[in-house]
């Protein structure tokens, strides 16, 4: 068959959001990729330059579907740098305990997209399932299911609620046990295996060259994390593995956000049993003083990062979002090519694209 | 360059060193080093020297990661601030330049940084900074026909 | 870390359909299945849950705090005439355009604002989704249901009946009230720090005129903009004092400002607006109100 | 019973009926007129004639049965897929009768639905690959008897079609050609790639299966389905055939396309495969089928190794097979809703470094059986 270009997108089962991905195929392999995005910029960063700083918070949510508290408390953290503020302890840990819950149900959300994109449906509605317990947990604790608007610039929103450190024990207990069903359901299938061992390499070199973060690159074998080597709020004081794998495919990406999972039910214990009395919120003050602020939190998909500059006002001057995806989805033909059509889908189902926050 | 072996932060004062030898290595250049906190420094570099300065970090300071290019519309200038990480030594370095709002252009890093290739084409799509010898400079998030560049102070929505 | 998993035999298709298997049998036989039938079942929703919101119109001031913190400006301010309350002006809200973030509630000095857990709120007319405050009126709210909001016992100052008598300075243990002079009046009014208070209630004891009296004050969450005086400029037209939605600004006069009249009679003084700040809610309705610039509040649009 | 000993008795008498009136209205009209009547009434009572008519009438009583029944398959598919998955299945569209009715629901939704022809597609084959799909399934389905007396497709003299599995298998066959056809004719990447994807399965699983069932025919010496399912009156084949029926399982799998080997309609990779451009009863049709399909996989599994209607005595026959295909139907239900999609070089290559040699092995297991007068 003649080489011929197939729009896997914009609206494509493959995507999980609104974006293209331009494959060149010879038959059914692909001989060269191009990803396009941009069809949902709505112009956050616009919008934050006409916002006050704690009318951002929702807006930041809004991010990412998938993760929205790590943006907010993301945001959150960004606007304390540059107001010098201090987050009382208890905040901090209530905050470990709610991205935490949110890293596992993002990384479940992934492995319940990631079983339909290899056919499997079962994982699919297991993995939904068991998201289920976790957004309900941070509904219970914030009051909504998705966007949570939580964290506040200098603490959080409210108090743990009445039991939230039972139901969260009991889901972490939950979670360690399903996560074993999972491996019986995913590791212990030939399938699946066939899928995905040697698919979609990235070697450690390209991972660490084309700028690709987060669970895609420990997957190629580079055990950095920046809750480890870059530690922020009090994960210093706690104690977790950094996930890594070295094969460089997509099952070593599949590896490691299924260890993750287990390393954040670690911390969410952790944290839940170190939780200190006291002040949950101090009042932030409305007006940032001139100068920068950066922040960045290791998100389920990379490096979230924020750079805020003040203007004396109570808006900010410029507020800049790195999205993980838009710069790892750029590395995406390094990984495709030369693999079949069907892995095209695998391949960038380890990506755990969201496009909320590529394209703001 | 095993990240297993590199130095630990313990080992001296790594921010320190990397402000050091910069300040040695582009003494014309490179102006205001400082740390901020532990981890993070920032420098002032002058925009002919850009990619000296990038080849410079990552070849022999170990500066493998672009983290995040993000322009700022001032009243008198564009600044340019990339944010670079080193996987070795735990670093993260607030590199900023200027460039004057009549020629806003720097030299790109996306030859140095493969991951700077997309941040690249967004600044210019969103702020208009154009950035010489980068591959493929078109617009990323926009429509291929928009004539104005959103994130400017001038343009009213 | 894991190593790469072997390829079993039993792995073809035995061990991922027996997993399928064992949960059919779990559903199946044990127990029922995990889903909800929704519109005859519908899940227990928490007390926190943000839904739509109910406003307490006996509670609310109408200083319009939640008018200004919402970020999609889909709430308003609407004059109307209640035949309880008078003239009075509430908030109401667009859900089409609501965010549902709950800073609403949130920055209400009064709490008059809830989020309930009515989450069924879709409609086939777009113009049904813009609720006025009569829609979402619901006076009782906070007694069916338990307040979360914390609240805070702290004394609250009525100046016009003060006497600048200082017994209340005295009395304090944490050293929290001062007493500040006003300029022009030549007497001083209490101020209190609230954060350094202890809620012991001393100062309201202590006070002859009853003009501290302990109130539960709901706790302020957001940094709110203060409004600064300028004396030079006030010309004590009582603007400010009317517009003031939580009664914080008092018109005193200013002794030894009475203009001579010709028949040798003193005149009426002159007044001044003093704040009390412990009660302002930083709505920005005095800047707005003052004609004559006397009134500044940095941050706050005219 | 003989569906069509009993179609033709039917179209008999109502011809002898319909000719007594042709002929009682011929000698009354004018002469011209009545010796037309009279001459339709002849030609309707030649012989050819209503066995024509009878077939007309049988293909529309298998033809209703089948989409019928359909409506079974898909509802115990829905209903075991939500036990399997956590929930509860079709729920409240007949109520009393555990949800059966949300397919008729479904049938009616697809049948409102606008019926789409693309622009650019050849009109021709994309309106004639459902028909070809539907008719060659349900072709399928007619040759397999339900027991020695119950069944459809019979020769003249009453007997069941000498070479029923032969036929139901070229009949099983057919469909992946028409799925090329609407793949091409469809005129977009993704069906051109199903279409592809099918024919290259179609010829990698074809042999190890038509192998498997020559085993089948070798140890009951005919090709008859009545004389098999009786040669498995002691034991049934997938016993001694246990390795036959192993690839036969597999390649019927590969066959009707569900769900490990569903590459032509994979979802996540080609939108929906060669249905992509296909909407409403279009679609339908195409869905209805496949079930169908998997259906007829079960029936022909019970009929070639699992013992047809033998079973115990206090059940008809007939039961006994439904039983049989529908516990292989829900088997396959199962491996389909719980296994990840192969890829498709990976299945070429299972299907030709695997299955040809085992089916081999198993033909000569079944050669060396018959040799050994063990059958």
């Amino acid at each position: 068959m003649a080489e011929m270009w197939i729009n896997m997108g914009p609206q494509h089962p493959m995507t999980h959001g609104l974006w293209n991905l331009k494959v060149k195929v010879d038959g059914e392999t692909v001989v060269d990729a191009e990803p396009e995005v941009g069809y949902l910029h709505r112009g956050v960063e616009k919008i934050c330059e006409d916002r006050t700083y704690p009318q951002i918070i929702p807006i930041a949510d809004r991010l990412c579907y998938g993760s929205s508290l790590t943006w907010s408390h993301l945001y959150c953290m960004t606007v304390e740098d540059l107001m010098d503020l201090k987050v009382p302890p208890r905040a901090e840990h209530i905050r470990v305990v709610a991205i935490e819950m949110q890293r596992i149900a993002s990384h479940l959300m992934w492995l319940a997209a990631y079983a339909v994109d290899l056919g499997m449906m079962a994982g699919f509605l297991y993995a939904m399932r068991d998201r289920e317990i976790f957004i309900d947990l941070l509904q219970a604790l914030s009051g909504s299911r998705i966007t949570y608007n939580y964290p506040r610039i200098g603490g959080v929103a409210h108090d743990l609620p009445p039991n939230f450190q039972r139901d969260a024990l009991r889901a972490c207990d939950y979670m360690d046990k399903k996560l074993k069903e999972y491996e019986d359901l995913y590791d212990g299938s030939t399938v699946f295996l066939m899928r995905n061992q040697g698919v979609g390499i990235l070697r450690r070199e390209d991972a660490m060259n084309l700028g690709v973060t987060g669970p895609t690159m420990r997957g190629s074998g580079i055990a950095y994390d920046l809750r480890k080597d870059h530690p922020y709020s009090v994960y210093p004081d706690m104690d977790f593995e950094v996930a890594s794998h070295p094969d460089c495919d997509c099952y070593a990406r599949y590896r490691v956000r299924m260890v993750e999972m287990r390393e954040s039910a670690r911390i969410i214990r952790q944290a839940l049993a170190k939780m200190p009395q006291g002040k949950w919120r101090t009042i932030a003050p409305r007006t940032a003083p001139e100068g920068t602020g950066i922040g960045r939190v290791e998100d389920p998909r990379g490096e979230g990062m924020m750079y805020v500059v003040g203007d004396g006002t109570d808006k900010p001057y410029r507020l800049k979002i790195r999205s993980p995806i838009f710069v790892s989805v750029s590395a995406a033909p390094k990984m495709l090519i030369g693999y079949k059509v069907a892995d095209v889908v695998a391949i960038m189902g380890t990506l755990d694209m969201c496009i909320g926050e590529t394209d703001r | 360059m095993d990240i297993e072996k590199a130095p630990s932060m313990i080992d001296g004062n790594p921010e320190e060193k990397v402000l050091r030898s910069l300040a040695e290595g582009f003494p014309r250049t490179i102006s205001g080093g400082e740390k901020l906190k532990s981890g993070v420094i920032r420098a002032h570099v002058e925009r002919t020297d850009l990619y000296a300065v990038c080849q410079t970090l990552r070849d022999s300071l170990g500066f493998e990661h672009i983290s995040m290019i993000s322009a700022v519309d001032y009243p008198d200038r564009f600044e340019l601030v990339y944010h670079i990480t080193s996987y070795q030594s735990r670093l993260l370095l607030e590199l900023v330049t200027g460039t004057p709002k009549d020629d806003p252009g720097v030299d790109s890093v996306s030859s140095v940084w493969g991951g700077a290739n997309w941040q690249e084409r967004e600044a210019y799509d969103l702020m208009g900074v154009v950035f010489r010898n980068h591959p493929k400079l078109e617009r990323i998030l926009l429509p291929m026909d928009t004539m104005f560049h959103p994130l400017r102070k001038d343009f009213k929505g | 870390m894991a190593q790469a998993q072997k390829v079993t035999f039993s792995g073809w298709v035995v061990r991922p359909m027996m997993r399928t298997m064992t949960q059919f049998i779990r559903s199946f036989v044990t127990g029922k299945p995990n889903t909800v039938l929704y519109p005859y079942q519908k899940l227990d929703l928490p007390p926190t849950y943000r839904g739509l919101q109910t406003l307490d119109f006996k509670k609310c001031i109408g200083c319009g705090n939640c008018v200004e913190i919402c970020p999609n400006d889909c709430m308003w301010l609407e004059k109307l005439e209640d035949p309880e309350l008078g003239k009075i002006e509430r908030p109401g809200v667009d859900i089409g355009r609501c965010l549902f973030c709950g800073f609403c509630a949130e920055v209400c000095p009064t709490c008059a604002i809830h989020m309930t857990s009515e989450f069924e709120l879709a409609n086939r007319d777009r113009s049904k989704l813009v609720l006025g405050p009569t829609a979402i009126r619901d006076d009782t709210y906070h007694e069916r249901f338990a307040e979360e909001r914390q609240k805070q016992r702290l004394p609250v100052l009525d100046l016009s009946k003060c006497t600048s008598c200082e017994k209340c300075a005295g009395e304090c243990p944490e050293m929290c009230v001062a007493m500040m002079p006003m300029d022009g009046v030549g007497t001083s009014k209490p101020e209190i720090s609230l954060h350094k208070c202890t809620s012991c209630g001393k100062c309201a004891e202590v006070c002859p005129e009853k003009c501290l009296v302990m109130t539960d004050v709901y706790e302020q969450y957001f940094e709110m903009p203060e409004p600064k005086f300028v004396l030079k400029s006030c010309t004590g037209c009582s603007a400010c004092a009317k517009a003031c939605p939580a009664d914080a600004i008092y018109m005193l006069e200013m002794p030894g400002t009475e203009k001579a009249l010709k028949d040798g009679k003193k005149g009426k003084p002159k007044k001044r607006a003093v704040f009390v700040l412990e009660k302002c809610v930083g709505c920005g309705r005095c800047f707005r109100a003052c004609k004559f610039k006397a009134i500044e509040m940095p941050g706050v649009e005219k | 019973m003989n569906l069509f000993e009993f179609c033709y008795g039917l179209m008999h008498w109502l011809v002898d009926i319909l000719n007594n009136i042709w002929y009682w209205l011929g000698d009354f009209l004018p002469w011209k007129f009545g010796d037309f009547f009279i001459a339709i009434g002849d030609l309707a009572k030649a012989h050819g004639t209503i066995a024509v008519a009878a077939i007309l009438l049988e293909v529309l009583i298998i033809f209703i049965i089948a989409l019928v029944s359909v409506l079974n398959f898909i509802w115990l598919d829905r209903k075991f897929m939500g036990r399997i998955f956590d929930f509860y299945g079709p729920y409240y569209v007949g109520y009393r009768i555990g949800g059966w009715l949300q397919n008729l629901a479904d049938g009616m939704k697809l049948f409102v639905k606008e019926v789409i022809t693309p622009s650019k597609a050849d009109k021709a084959g994309f309106l004639l690959a459902p028909v070809v799909f539907v008719a060659s399934s349900v072709l399928a389905l007619s040759t397999i008897p339900l027991s020695p007396d119950f069944g459809v497709a019979v020769n003249r003299a009453g007997d069941f079609v000498p070479a029923g599995a032969l036929f139901a298998f070229a009949a099983f066959a057919i469909a992946p050609f028409s799925i090329l056809v609407a793949g091409w004719s469809s005129n977009n990447k993704y069906t051109i790639i199903g279409g592809m994807r099918s024919a290259a399965q179609m010829m990698s699983y074809e042999i190890p299966l038509l192998l498997t069932v020559a085993s089948v025919c070798l140890m009951a010496g005919s090709f008859s389905f009545v004389d098999i399912v009786a040669a498995q009156s002691n034991i049934w084949f997938a016993i001694p055939l246990a390795l036959g029926f192993i690839v036969f399982l597999v390649c019927i799998v590969a066959e009707v396309e569900i769900q490990p080997f569903d590459l032509p309609e994979a979802e996540a990779e080609l939108v929906e495969g060669w249905t992509t451009e296909y909407s409403g009863m279009r679609f339908g049709l195409f869905m209805m089928t496949s079930y169908l399909r998997s259906y007829v996989a079960g029936a022909l599994v019970t009929a070639l190794f699992l013992g047809g209607w033998h079973g115990f005595d206090f059940i008809p026959g007939p039961i006994w097979f439904l039983i049989k295909a529908y516990i292989v139907f829900i088997v396959l239900t199962w491996m389909r809703w719980s296994l990840p999609r192969i890829r498709v070089d990976q299945i070429l290559q299972f299907g030709w470094t695997r299955l040809m040699p085992l089916a081999m092995l198993n033909l000569l297991i079944a050669a060396a059986f018959k040799t050994l007068g063990w059958f």
